[in-house]
């Protein structure tokens, strides 16, 4: 157990009164509540965190922000609750938590990886572009399961993720984003508005920057304690939500903000209490103020990456937020005043600190004299141009600038602990992503926001406002402006040490092109890499950054796009404006799957839709078939039976006795009013005025392309109601599409339609005895031959309740569909099933349906059909009215194509081998041996063993099948090719006596 | 121009690689040239290197209004493959499918093509139909492809899930061995180097404006550009989600929209997906990429948008599914999310061929899949543009067959179950 | 066969009871009559009412009389409801006071079927798939709208400040219930 | 995702809306009338500006109605949206700012 060796005795926001534990690499350390899994090992001396992408080289903290791209662990909170790459800085200590190193092997610190860092030179940006191509075989078996294996930083989850995630929709009149100075002031300003407030923050606690800001003050309190106040006076206030661990990640069209709420990592194991792991918050803002701040960026210089050296501002939020000693002797290194600040902090909890400033002496002297009140040493002139040591800094070597800019004689500054600032870049990330147009500002070497594109506000550092005084002003006027306040307001504060010297690349003594200096730290890209792409020709930021990956690292480039676009400006000799700044993509941080996904897993993924009958079916042992999103009982096995055996059964039950039938997934309309039939006659292929009450027809409806689309039985209740049937799957289509040109191109008739899918249960009864089980339960209805003939509806009741009954078939055989309203519709199907046993009553499924059409030739729309087929085409020419003037895809069905000769037609397909079942989708060709690519006349589109025919049989769509009667043709099988011949696609009763059938 | 090869690298290794010179000029744009080609997509760049390489012509511009391979070329899922139904679209993906095992080679400049495969999966009766129909039609058309069992496409996946209670279980799948992924913007780079050798004058920031007609035949005669006029004798215009734009500037019309569509990748990690995965059922698809990321694709926004930007629930809609098909996968994070353009025509495949402009050629509407057709694409619009006719495996491509009704609707082959 | 009339049950799509998660209750509602109608608005503003309920009221609002409701979906759309044992009686007094003039009316009482949310959490627990603003103000009481929960259509209706009533179509009343329920959950 | 304001139930999100392609193009009164070229133009020919668009939109997941919407496509902000069967108002992106 360690005992924190460079914990301070002192301060910070840690509870001391709350040790924790956690692991790392398999040792155990202890930290305190508070703490992060970063400052837990810095506090006991361990900066070894990581190894890089490509070269495997030694890492540490760079920054205690989100935007490290060094230290990334694997984080472990028991089975399944395993993820990579978390970013030690801004991951929590949790008692108990597992944490382990990535992307070495054997261990962190001694990998054999590194190897690639010896190889560094032959390794540069690019080089597998120029290589790797002999022999060309090796590409798949050699060279990129070598390059795959070493890329990846850390291992993908092993199991499935037992965690919960929840999604929220929020409305909100404001919505600020970062609670640092400038966020707290918006808020407080807005809040009295009245107007609702949301206030995110991605830290733990709200303060930003002032959490680790130990001197200034604000109008006469600690800053500490302004945010207490602010908060409490928040919190006083009703229409004020504030949102800690939340980090708002994408800004989409319409102020639409997605921000990701983090709510039980940082609770140990047992504390959870099923709360969900995270939280998507999709936020439609009214207005939307950010306060993002900036960050910081590293100096570009040799040996830039040793574990130990961090942006300087990290150090003091480690001193002063965490109590933690990143070392005992440091140097900051720095191009600006930012990190003089650092240096009093640090000097003050009793740290050794120089200062090397690459500025002039003339040029910092306002920040010398402040450092010289502290008895702080400062090198000014000075560039960086090395560093020592191996897993941790040991000395950083520095050389004086001269006047003629070269550089002067090296000297080591030993050290354990390196700060570095090379200036600030604000976060625009978000601003960009609303599509807000930033320009360059010169004076502050940034990207600062210039024109918006949606309600929105940048205030403090974002915006390019560093000072403190000036950030809560410019905060408190966003947010009151953005809810419609005139007000504004000035605050007391310290002013803070601020501006810099842009400084792309240190200057250096020695050969640039050998150096490695990195400018991307995670993806290992260095200076003479851009320069190498510059070399090359690759000139537009976005090219460098594609070619040598710089900034699309994790961490996105947040810490090194703006060394980079200046670095590649000043070798171009341009603006940096004209050599681009990269778009900045969602998300802000990286996000959990799990939290995109929300409850939309498992059962919740999609809808399973279930009919009335469905428990029955379940309980009668029915396997399903998910058909859109219904499940349908798909064929019901007897003990033992597969699924062949059962739906022999139950198709020699339908042509010999009863089956019984859940047709209620068919999509029903109910079309009504004085101009219906018009309606129909306009949307359907065939005629409906002359279709009387109390008659059903089948009907055929095109797309305006002139394919068809849908099928169905349409019943006249009355002279202005239909109530139609839609396939399972084209329901939703269909109405849709009714509707459509019932609003936009005939707004003028009078239809109504409304869907009654669900409304209406179906039980369809087929088969020889249909009649005489159902009549008994039938009242108001004569069910003779005479008074109901086949496609005929009546209206009455069955078993007590109202139905719309309708002769109909689809098998063939003396059928009825019995609709009645869903709530009854178990109750009425189990009735007649048990009045049916004694007649030998069998359920059937889908399959024995698809069966018993097909064997009648019957198409299916979508198995028959694809979205390529005309009526034609299966045969169903005659259906197409030749008197009306118009309707849905008449004037298609002229097109040049449609009309041509060697279209596909429905055939029916009779194997030479009445045992061999063809497979669905198989092809059909004249001539087998013909040479590649052999042509193919079409396919099969529905095959099945016909018990009825007592072998298989097939339909197929064959060019000019109707001409081809007879004709023996190959199909395709797994194997080989089988032969069939084409026939009749009517193999059962062509002459339909059976549907017609007498009353018994 | 230096070779690229090991030997090559090493000895630059040697001197901290100073020698390598640019991989393309940057040259400013001449008078006139034999063949301006608008678009330095891979499309585009690669009809150039065609022209030249193949045809002869080597006084051609290449002119892009941006960074060249900075649209959809550098936006996409990277997924090749040419397992299509119709004889067609197999034809032409084929012949793409073929280059791409070459190409490499050919251009001197690795792109990585990989042929790990590409697994469509089946999860209900349906797809199982259709899926079989293509299988069947590819094997007769000379592409590979194969189904497979639930327990063959787990063995080749490892971490799909074949329960059969999942809400859509995995039925069986197809896979085609030679279909895989390549490095997207190599594709774009590769074709600019190895053009440029040839002669071929790649122009960027070069916006083309207008174009300039022969009042007698109504030719076109050259184009308006930001950089000023530029001659030609033939224009093919390569413009991708941004077709239409241009082709307005003609005085044509096309029967195309352009629609936001949307992908993402993951934080990198190790090796765990060996193939490409494709789900029609669900909406999605996936791989991984060399650099470790899962590269997960989604389908287009529903609405027209030059935007480059869609929304989030496009994005979420497809998490869901591969977090379905692949549960293990929802600790993982999404790294970046964007956009691109991609045009669509009404049946979905694309036009490549002569316009009612004389002398104005058009390459577009690849809506979705325009990625892995880059090379055969190229290969057959250069055949178009240096002899004013289309190759046969482009010919039914044409833009007439709107009015014929003679659609190639591989889309539309797929319909959805009853 | 007319003694068997009303003799068959009726059969809820989802258990019958409630289910209380973080304070949130999740109850079903017993069976209604639920009447689609369907008029042009101009001769809905001319009748001014039916079976005693008004026409007039705002889209996206309901008007309550007794225990009928009319909730105003559309501009031509109302969905009428009352007792489940008055479906007969309120379809023919709607008819009555529209004779001649063209509407539609068709019984829907077995399609839709609903769920009582309530408690403070109730407004969350629905926006967690609900992408609507249900804040009192823009969602006040008596405000009833079609919208959508996950990825169910479902009718939104506010009877009280901490009371929701949600109908969804019959296949969607087991999804919409589970989903209600991990949504309590993820408060 | 994009905030869309139905002219009856006022701004909703687009998860509630289906998209329906370019507006006014009415279907012909008579399309016999039309050659093969004419019918296929209106078929499938649309204008695809990188700008102002008339286009339509469904509130299917609302009150069912559809309506027209003139919406910048390179923006995507919407300038404004009108009844279906309404003349498409004279106004720019600009209007809006």
């Amino acid at each position: 157990m360690s005992r924190q060796p460079f914990r301070l005795e002192r301060g910070g926001r840690i509870d001391r009164s709350r040790p924790l534990t956690i692991r790392f690499d398999g040792e155990t350390f202890t930290g305190y509540a508070g703490d992060t899994v970063a400052s837990t090992l810095l506090a006991n001396g361990v900066h070894l965190m990581g190894r890089s992408f490509k070269y495997h080289r030694p890492r540490g903290l760079l920054s205690v922000g989100t935007d490290e791209p060094n230290a990334l662990l694997s984080a472990d909170r028991g089975a399944g609750r395993v993820d990579p790459n978390n970013r030690a800085s801004v991951l929590e200590a949790v008692d108990g938590l597992v944490t382990g190193s990535q992307n070495r092997w054997p261990s962190l610190a001694f990998d054999v990886g590194a190897v690639n860092d010896v190889l560094s030179p032959v390794f540069v940006a690019g080089f597998y572009y120029k290589t790797f191509m002999w022999p060309r075989s090796f590409w798949d078996k050699v060279y990129e399961p070598i390059i795959r294996a070493a890329a990846g930083l850390g291992v993908a989850p092993a199991g499935p993720d037992p965690d919960r995630y929840a999604h929220r929709h929020a409305h909100c009149d404001l919505l600020v984003v970062g609670a640092g100075p400038a966020g707290l002031a918006a808020a407080l300003a807005a809040a009295r508005s009245g107007k609702r407030v949301m206030l995110a923050d991605e830290q733990a606690e709200p303060g930003g920057a002032l959490l680790h800001d130990v001197t200034s003050t604000i109008d006469g309190v600690p800053a500490q304690d302004w945010v207490a106040q602010t908060i409490a006076a928040l919190d006083a206030h009703e229409n004020v939500v504030v949102l800690p661990r939340t980090t708002a990640f994408g800004y989409y069209n319409h102020n639409h903000v997605a921000l990701v709420e983090r709510i039980t990592d940082h609770l140990p194991a047992g504390d959870t209490h099923g709360a969900p792991r995270e939280r998507l918050w999709q936020v439609r803002a009214g207005e939307v103020v950010l306060a993002t701040g900036s960050h910081e960026r590293p100096l570009v210089f040799a040996d830039n990456d040793r574990p130990g050296i961090m942006l300087a501002e990290s150090l003091r939020i480690l001193v002063n937020r965490y109590a933690v000693a990143p070392g005992r002797e440091i140097v900051l290194a720095t191009t600006g005043s930012s990190a003089y600040t650092v240096a009093a902090d640090l000097k003050a909890a009793g740290l050794a600190v120089t200062i090397v400033d690459a500025r002039l002496a003339v040029d910092c002297v306002a920040d010398t004299a402040f450092a010289a009140e502290r008895g702080i040493t400062v090198l000014p002139g000075h560039t960086v141009v090395g560093s020592k040591g191996r897993l941790r800094v040991s000395g950083l070597i520095v050389a004086p600038l001269r006047a003629d800019g070269s550089v002067g004689p090296r000297r080591t500054l030993a050290c354990d602990c390196v700060g570095m600032s090379g200036g600030w870049t604000p976060a625009v990330h978000l601003f960009s992503q609303s599509r807000g147009k930033l320009a360059y500002d010169a004076g502050q070497d940034a990207f600062l926001p210039a024109s918006h594109a949606q309600a929105e506000r940048s205030a403090g550092a974002c915006a390019g406002t560093y000072d403190l005084a000036a950030c809560l002003a410019a905060g408190f006027a966003a947010g009151a402006q953005a809810a419609s306040l005139d007000e504004t307001r000035a605050f007391e504060a310290s002013p803070a040490r601020t501006g810099f010297q842009p400084m792309r690349v240190m200057p250096t003594d020695v050969d640039p092109g050998r150096v490695r200096a990195f400018v991307d730290f995670q993806n290992d890209v260095t200076a003479k890499d851009l320069k190498l792409a510059v070399r090359e020709g690759f000139h537009s930021i976005e090219h460098v950054k594609r070619y040598t990956t710089t900034g699309m690292a994790t961490d996105q480039g947040k810490t090194s796009n703006m060394n980079a676009l200046g670095y590649v400006a000043g070798l171009l000799d341009k603006e940096l404006p004209q050599v681009g700044t990269t778009t900045f993509r969602p998300p802000y941080t990286p996000v959990s799957f799990g939290a995109l996904v929300g409850p939309s897993k498992g059962a919740l993924f999609d809808p399973v839709r279930k009919t009335p009958i469905d428990s029955w079916a379940e309980a009668n042992g029915a396997a399903f078939e998910p058909v859109s999103l219904w499940r349908r009982a798909w064929y019901f096995p007897e003990d033992g039976e597969d699924m062949h055996a059962a739906v022999a059964r139950e198709c020699a039950a339908v042509r010999e006795g009863l089956g019984i039938f859940d047709a209620s997934t068919l999509g029903k309309i109910e079309v009504v009013g004085p101009d219906a039939a018009e309606f129909m006659n306009r949307m359907y292929v065939n005629g409906w005025s002359k279709l009387a009450p109390g008659k059903c027809r089948y009907g055929l409806m095109l797309k305006e392309d002139g394919f068809i689309l849908d099928d169905g039985v349409v019943a006249r209740l009355a002279e202005d109601r239909f109530h139609v049937t839609t396939t399972t799957g084209g329901a939703a289509r269909v109405l849709a599409l009714m509707e459509d040109y019932l609003q936009t191109e005939w707004p003028d008739l009078d239809v109504f339609l409304t869907s009654v899918t669900e409304q209406w249960a179906v039980i369809a009864l087929q088969g020889p005895k249909a009649r005489e089980v159902l009549a008994p339960f039938v009242s108001d209805i004569d069910l003779s031959n005479e008074a109901m003939p086949h496609m005929s509806v009546r209206e009455g009741y069955v078993c007590g309740v109202p139905t719309r009954l309708m002769r109909v078939s689809f098998t063939g055989e003396l059928g009825y569909e019995v609709n009645v309203p869903a709530d009854h519709a178990l109750s009425v199907w189990e009735t007649l099933y048990d009045a049916g046993r004694a007649h030998g009553i069998t359920p059937y499924g889908t399959e024995t349906m698809h069966v018993l059409r097909a064997e009648k030739g019957f198409i299916i729309v979508g198995q028959e059909t694809d979205g390529t087929v005309t009526p034609d085409d299966v045969g169903l020419g005659g259906m197409v009215s030749k008197v009306k003037r118009d309707f849905v895809g008449m004037r298609s069905l002229a097109r040049p194509d449609l009309v041509a000769s060697g279209r596909k037609q429905l055939v029916g397909l009779e194997t030479l081998d009445p045992n061999e079942r063809l497979d669905e989708g198989a092809q059909i060709v004249v001539d087998p041996s013909a040479p590649v690519p052999v042509p193919m006349l079409g396919h099969v589109t529905s095959s099945y063993w016909s018990p009825a025919c007592g072998r298989t049989i097939a339909l197929a769509l064959v060019a000019d099948g109707r001409a081809r009667m007879g004709e023996t043709v190959h199909v395709t099988t797994p194997g080989g090719f089988a032969r069939a011949t084409i026939r009749n696609p009517v193999f059962v009763d062509a002459e339909g006596v059976r549907v017609h059938a007498r009353d018994s | 121009m230096r070779r690229f090869n090991l030997a090559s690298l090493l000895s630059e290794a040697t001197r901290g690689h100073t020698g390598w010179g640019r991989q393309w000029r940057s040259p400013e744009p001449k008078a006139s040239y034999d063949v301006i080609i608008v678009g330095g997509g891979g499309h585009g760049l690669g009809t150039a290197h065609y022209l030249a390489k193949v045809h002869g012509i080597t006084n051609v511009a290449v002119l892009e209004k941006g960074w060249i391979g900075g649209g959809n070329t550098g936006r996409n899922t990277t997924i090749i493959r040419s397992n299509y139904l119709y004889d067609e679209s197999a034809h032409l993906y084929e012949h793409s499918v073929k280059l791409w095992e070459g190409l490499s080679q050919d251009l001197n400049y690795n792109v990585m093509y990989s042929q790990r495969g590409v697994m469509m999966l089946a999860h209900n009766v349906h797809d199982v139909q259709v899926f079989k129909r293509h299988v069947y039609a590819n094997r007769l058309n000379g592409v590979d492809n194969e189904w497979l069992t639930p327990e063959e496409a787990q063995a080749y996946c490892p971490p799909l899930n074949i329960d059969r209670s999942a809400r859509y279980p995995v039925l069986g799948a197809a896979l085609q061995r030679r279909g895989g992924t390549a490095r997207h913007d190599a594709v774009a780079w590769g074709y600019a180097r190895a053009a440029d050798q040839r002669g071929v004058d790649i122009i960027q920031n070069c916006e083309v404006t207008g174009f300039r007609r022969d009042p007698a035949t109504g030719a076109v005669t050259g184009v308006e550009t930001t950089k000023g006029f530029i001659g030609a004798k033939r224009v093919g215009v390569v413009a991708a989600g941004h077709t239409s734009v241009i082709m307005e500037r003609a005085g044509v019309r096309m029967p195309l929209q352009s629609f936001p569509l949307q992908a993402l990748v993951s934080e990198p990690v190790k090796p765990v997906f060996p193939c490409v995965v494709m789900s029609n059922a669900v909406h999605a698809y996936i791989s991984q990429s060399d650099k470790g990321e899962l590269v997960i694709g989604a389908g287009t926004d529903q609405y027209v948008s030059y935007s480059q930007q869609g929304g989030l629930q496009i994005s979420t809609h497809t998490l869901d599914a591969i977090c379905e098909i692949f549960p293990r996968f929802s600790r993982m994070r999404m790294l970046r999310n964007w956009g691109g353009i991609v045009d669509v025509t009404p049946d979905r495949s694309p036009i490549i061929g002569k316009t009612p402009v004389p002398g104005l050629y058009v390459n577009c509407g690849w809506g979705t899949g325009g990625f892995k057709a880059t090379p055969g694409s190229a290969h057959v619009f250069a055949h178009t543009l240096a002899t004013g006719e289309p190759h046969p495996i482009n010919a039914p491509f044409t833009l007439d067959r709107f009015r014929t009704g003679r659609l190639i609707d591989e889309a539309a082959a797929a319909a959805v179950a009853h | 066969m007319l003694e068997i009339r009303n003799q068959a049950t009726r059969t809820a799509p989802f258990p019958l009871a409630t289910e209380t998660v973080k304070g949130t209750a999740i109850a079903p509602l017993p069976p209604r009559a639920r009447l689609s109608l369907r008029l042009r608005p101009a001769e809905a503003a001319r009748i001014g009412s039916v079976a005693g309920l008004p026409l007039d009221r705002p889209i996206g609002t309901f008007a309550a009389h007794d225990e009928r409701r009319a909730l105003r979906l559309g501009p031509d759309e109302w969905l009428v409801s009352g007792p489940a044992d008055e479906t007969d009686e309120l379809g023919a007094r709607i008819a009555g006071d529209l004779a001649g003039i063209v509407h539609a009316l068709v019984d829907v009482s077995h399609r839709n079927c609903g769920l009582a949310v309530s408690g403070a959490q109730a407004e969350a627990a629905l926006n967690a798939g609900c992408p609507l603003d249900l804040s009192l103000a823009a969602f006040p009481v008596g405000a009833a709208t079609r919208t959508l929960l996950g990825k169910a259509e479902i009718l939104l209706v506010r009877v009280d400040a901490a009371c929701f009533e949600v109908e969804c179509w019959r296949s969607f009343a087991e999804y919409v219930r589970t989903f209600l329920v991990e949504a309590a959950r993820g408060t | 995702m994009l905030l869309i304001t139905c002219p009856h139930c006022g701004p909703r999100p687009e998860l509630e809306f289906r998209y329906g392609g370019e507006a006014h193009v009415a279907r012909p009164a008579d399309p016999s009338a039309l050659d093969d070229r004419e019918w296929s133009e209106f078929l499938f020919v649309r204008n695809n500006p990188k700008g102002v668009f008339a286009e339509r939109w469904n509130h299917a997941h609302g009150c069912q109605r559809w309506f027209n919407a003139l919406r910048d496509t390179h923006t995507d902000a919407f300038v404004t949206t009108y009844p279906a069967g309404t003349a498409r108002p004279d106004m720019a992106a600009e209007d809006v700012r």
